[in-house]
């Protein structure tokens, strides 16, 4: 029998009050019988034989309120390299988003308010660490090496924005929600079997969590105890569907007690707590120590892609709510206060990051079309017979895709 | 009588089922409040509360298994996989179950469920958005499979589907979905499972085309016309089970084929057609039945999209061909 | 984070040792961080924003005493008929198992040291409520209602065995593992949504809890509040493969924190226990107030299947300390104890089970063989004019399956 | 040279392989102490150990998922699904992801993976036990499908297939396992993939099949033997990528063909070599080509599967059939 004490949480972390209701089994469904139990004296009727808690981290509150105590050791280069990396995902993401309302893009999936969890998370990542992205990974993906223009080109419905750049250790965007997870655990598998001290870290939503695969692949990684960090991003949305029609669970981080490993809910928007809890997770999974879930708390702001219209299915307000926990701007005032931030710098930053931007579209737009060959080149490491002709037959323009 | 889209179509369909039958619902991701990514179950969900459209968690597998369940207790659901690329994860419930329930049970249980999908491409999607896996459906004993071409098809194609006992696989043309507009009653009707539609008769060959594919079918008919070449233009509409005798009567009038598919070629439903064709009616044939349909590779992204999808130039060069044999 | 205080269960349930490890994230990877923060003065540096316990219940032990303040209420008659479904199924697997050996029946899957697990879920079942088999559930099947003759047709190799008789609300054997739980879920939802006041039980195995359907099942039962049970029948072996490379958790009860609903362990061979935890979770998914996971601790006393040999990958010590909780013999115990059995009544119940059986057997093996026709038949409610003919020229025996 | 079985063929390559090469790692249910439910995978784990030889947790998509992983990360993992009829959990990562890692990442990545699986009828096993679904990976864009037929065979291919760069479902017909012995060379050799065999020459008919069904065909083809008929019988041994070039020689040579096969008829592999037969041989074929299949139903429980799985006899009246037509 599992109880659950539900502990409800307030917008600042100092504020957390003990909802009084114990829910227990008996008490939801039949006070009778409990009571009929107590009266027979059975005060405990059944044994306690585990107990699970789960935590929550937030260091850097939406006011720039920072507990100091908690704040990861990160130089003021560092702090402000955090800073840079946000801003150029989020100048990144605008113009993504202005390009395919001019139709220079195909479909986009913002990352609008999410830069803290992907950036915070990213920056714990080392070189030789492995990374799986989802579908919604501009920000960790640059910060991990990938040229901007090549986001720009994946979303132009060009592979070859797939093609991840030799010595970053990163896999191409997964469109099947979730089916990244069980790879990544592979991967961390083959590293611990190869003994190399490295990490893997993947990406995934709310909505991922219902998918057979995160079970699957959190439970191999549980098995096998491997190198891996699984980071989600609880943005609160899949497309239409909110976080209570995904799951009756309170956290995500919760459901890394059923794989037997930690799982942590942060702030997401807090980038220090969510840099701690992916540094500390991914020194574990290099030490040897195993997997862990982080769930990182954020909410997407835009629609879920550039074909979507989310005012069709959740209130304004909402939005509004969480433009206020604003990962950049907490930073940023947080910053100010410390005086590693002030409007000059701002505007050196932001101007560094539309000059790169605005280069990668230039870049991107002047790559000519792919060779339709490539259809064909890359299906095997050697083109049987067969595939040879449909290409040859195709390039001699004849139509006939085979004989 | 108004002009619908298929959309439009499929919507109504969907709406008068559930007026008529209480036992029929509809589950799926993004079904309810949003209406579906391509709208098709819009005002559903206000219509019709939560209770019978429903937003469900992400996954194919058990937005099959549960309307399995649903099915076996007296429900006819109307579950929709939001793009055909994504039913891989539901194969196993597909083919172990749904197809089977009643066969495993000597008729105790059976399973008349409905699972819609888009599939196809050229709306220039992201991957795996342009899927055409017809045939590991078709070849799946116990699954019926059905794509409309048009959005008088659709409704009544849909009706039938949902009315059928049995697990109907729904594939929706999602290029079709806006691009056309056909009067569709407002009143009932409905196509019955497993026949062709003859879209357009003609005695110098038959085309044999479905969903997507019959538009860029029609248009070489259209181009062939202009040359006096008469093109018996067959709408598959019921993949599986096959109409045969529709099929074999065409071919024997015309004496040659041309198969469209936008699914990889090999072991895609040309080939049984084919092969029916070879078994049926050989001796008939004046040329080989040619194939026009996408090659085997992987579906490309936008950009390189157009080589691969049949269009009306390469059905004409195979008309050409199987003309000149 | 989650920190597990793991609480050592022995034996006797009153002998309950608190490990005194408090098993922490950090303390477990890094205890350098947790100290270096402690000097920091941050005592606490997460907040822990749920607790869970898991449960284990056991009222009967395998010495046959009885924890009287749990016993669920029962008669006389009732115990006793526990007890003689028990021997029922006892001796119906016993002839199933020599059948394989002499030739007369195909691969058969022995339920060995299950009963109990078995007997006392499906004992809790009303006659409205929908049951969802795996493949080892011959004893909850003849107790729901399956004559034990089609048992034996089923493993013979004859799919009439899978014709549930009308009125008995039975899903016909599941072999592909775990994929009975969405659509028991699914059925479970249809009786909501129609107002039936009933409930769905569906049997699963320590295996199962791996396959992405346990999860997928489990978490649509959360989000929709379904009336159902997951009865999982932890035998600790999925063929060859034991519980620790089945998942890392050290429960299967606790894999229901994920989904946000009760989960409780119970001894499996305890029939009063798995009845009162079965009946709870019924009554509870009857009243509509959701679903329950009820882990039954058991093991499988047999090889996986007549085509196994367990030798080859578990130690006979293993085995034998098992065959010491049998779950009949501590019903017997506690029976003979308060005088509800003796030798004369157990020479009666065993004579009338043998005789059960073997009319059993009779009735199976003097039925004909199908109808070939029957490979066709059920394949659609109308068969489609293709079939048609191909069974036509099947039945012609001109070898032509279609055409 | 010592005669093995088919099983201990496939266990000797899997050593040798696995000796010779590092990064090839055996995972699935049961393959470890138990040495695999057929034994096939019998003292790797002694051998090779924990490390290599893993005995998963029970999940055909994860075993799939991470050995993708793995393979980009460098190894070669040998991945068995305990039996076909348990892969479509497998799908999703078989289609979307295995078959696609090299495609999508533009040659970044690629998956040199084996999938192993038990396949077919005949041994009078439970439901899912018995399902030969060849034709649904054939139909999937980047995978090679391969399907041994004798002992040596399947030693010679599954060489070629741990070596290959790209994944590689390789089924094995679990009639043959144990039921012949064959000469099978310890030392090294491989067969390649992509090429078929020719079982046995003739002029008259042409038989094609593989796997469990090569031994009916071959013992049709002796039986037409006797009346004085000649059969070429080949073995297609990979059926992904098809080998067209000796099946079209052999039908402009007989001008006859009959196909065998157990999978469901409607868009089997039949349909697909009958489709290649017509567009490259019409002209030389005396009449239809025949299918020897199983039918469009759910394999049956033993009881009645003898009556689902094409034999000898049947071969034979197909072959008269297109002898006399
Ligand atoms: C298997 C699968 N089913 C459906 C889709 C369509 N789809 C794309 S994103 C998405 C929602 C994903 O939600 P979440 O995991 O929370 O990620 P987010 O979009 O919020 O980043 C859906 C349903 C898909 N890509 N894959
Ligand atoms: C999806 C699937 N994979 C593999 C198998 C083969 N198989 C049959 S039973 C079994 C183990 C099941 O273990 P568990 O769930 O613990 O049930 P138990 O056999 O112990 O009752 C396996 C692997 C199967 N039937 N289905
Ligand atoms: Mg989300
Ligand atoms: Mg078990």
């Amino acid at each position: 029998m599992i109880n659950c004490s539900r502990i409800k949480k307030y917008g600042n972390k100092f504020k957390i009050i003990l909802e009084n209701a114990r829910v227990t089994f008996i008490s939801r469904w039949s006070r009778r019988a409990e009571k009929s139990s107590r009266e027979k004296g059975a005060a405990m009727p059944k044994k306690t034989i585990q107990t699970f808690q789960v935590e929550w981290l937030q260091i850097l509150d939406e006011h720039g309120n920072c507990d100091e105590t908690l704040r990861p050791s990160l130089s003021d280069k560092e702090i402000q390299k955090l800073y840079e990396w946000m801003v150029l995902t989020r100048t990144l993401d605008e113009k993504a988003f202005k390009l395919q309302r001019e139709g220079r893009l195909g479909t986009y999936a913002s990352i609008l308010g999410q830069e803290a969890a992907q950036v915070g998370s990213a920056f714990a990542l080392q070189p030789s660490d492995w990374m799986f992205p989802s579908f919604r990974e501009a920000g960790a993906s640059i910060l991990r090496g990938l040229p901007p223009r090549m986001i720009l080109q994946y979303w132009s419905g060009d592979e070859r924005g797939s093609q991840i750049p030799e010595g970053q250790n990163d896999f191409p965007i997964t469109i099947p929600v979730g089916t990244q997870i069980p790879i990544a655990a592979g991967a961390a598998w083959a590293a611990k079997l190869r003994g190399d001290r490295i990490a893997v870290m993947t990406y995934l939503g709310d909505g991922a969590t219902s998918k057979g695969d995160f079970h699957e692949g959190l439970n191999f990684a549980g098995v096998f105890s491997l190198p891996v960090v699984f980071l989600c991003q609880n943005n609160q949305w899949a497309i239409s569907v909110p976080l209570s029609r995904q799951t009756r669970s309170k956290t995500l981080a919760q459901k890394a007690i059923a794989y037997g490993f930690d799982g942590i809910q942060v702030d997401g928007n807090d980038v220090f707590a969510v840099y701690k809890a992916a540094k500390e997770a991914l020194e574990k999974a290099r030490a040897g120590h195993g997997p862990t879930l982080i769930e990182c708390l954020t909410y997407r702001i835009g629609d879920h892609t550039t074909a979507d219209d989310a005012s069709r299915y959740r209130k304004a307000e909402e939005v509004e709510a969480w433009r206020k926990k604003d990962p950049i701007d907490r930073l940023k005032k947080y910053m100010a206060n410390k005086g590693l931030w002030n409007e000059a710098y701002h505007q050196q930053v932001a101007t560094a990051a539309r000059e790169k931007v605005e280069a990668a579209v230039k870049e991107e737009e002047a790559i000519p079309l792919p060779d339709p060959k490539d259809i064909f080149r890359y299906t095997f490491g050697e083109l049987p017979e067969e595939l040879k002709q449909q290409m040859e037959n195709f390039l001699r323009g004849d139509g006939r895709p085979d004989l | 009588m108004a002009k619908l889209t298929m959309v439009e179509a499929i919507n109504l369909a969907l709406k008068q089922e559930m007026e008529r039958d209480p036992a029929v619902v509809v589950l799926g991701e993004d079904v309810g409040k949003s209406g579906g990514v391509f709208r098709v179950t819009q005002g559903l969900f206000e219509r019709f509360g939560d209770g019978r459209v429903v937003d469900t968690p992400l996954s194919e597998s058990a937005i099959v298994g549960v309307s399995i369940g649903m099915a076996a207790y007296g429900f006819r659901p109307v579950a929709e996989i939001q793009f055909e690329g994504f039913v891989y994860g539901a194969m196993e419930q597909l083919i172990s179950h749904a197809s089977r329930i009643r066969t495993r049970s000597r008729g105790r249980y059976h399973c008349p469920l409905v699972v819609r999908m888009p599939y196809g491409g050229g709306i220039r999607a992201p991957e795996h958005h342009s899927e055409s896996n017809e045939a590991l459906l078709v070849h799946t004993p116990g699954l019926k499979v059905v794509a409309p071409s048009t959005p008088y098809e659709a409704k009544g194609l849909l009706v039938s589907a949902v009315r059928d006992p049995d697990p109907v696989i729904f594939m929706e043309p999602k290029r079709v979905y806006r691009a056309i507009k056909e009067e569709v009653p407002e009143e009932e009707y409905s196509i019955p499972l497993g026949q062709c539609r003859i879209a357009t008769e003609g005695k110098d060959v038959t085309l044999i085309a479905w969903g997507a594919m019959l538009q860029p079918t029609l248009k070489a008919a259209a181009l062939m016309g202009e040359r006096g070449i008469g093109s018996e233009v067959i709408d598959l509409r019921t993949l599986s089970p096959l109409d045969d005798d529709t099929i074999i009567e065409s071919v024997k009038k015309t004496k040659r084929a041309v198969i469209i598919h936008e699914a990889p070629r090999t072991c895609g439903l040309g080939a049984e057609l084919i092969a029916r064709i070879n078994e049926k009616a050989l001796l008939y044939l004046e040329a080989p039945v040619e194939r026009v349909t996408g090659f085997d590779t992987v579906m490309p992204l936008p950009k390189l999209e157009q080589h691969y999808l049949p269009n009306a130039e390469r059905v004409v060069e195979a008309i050409d061909r199987v003309l000149s044999f």
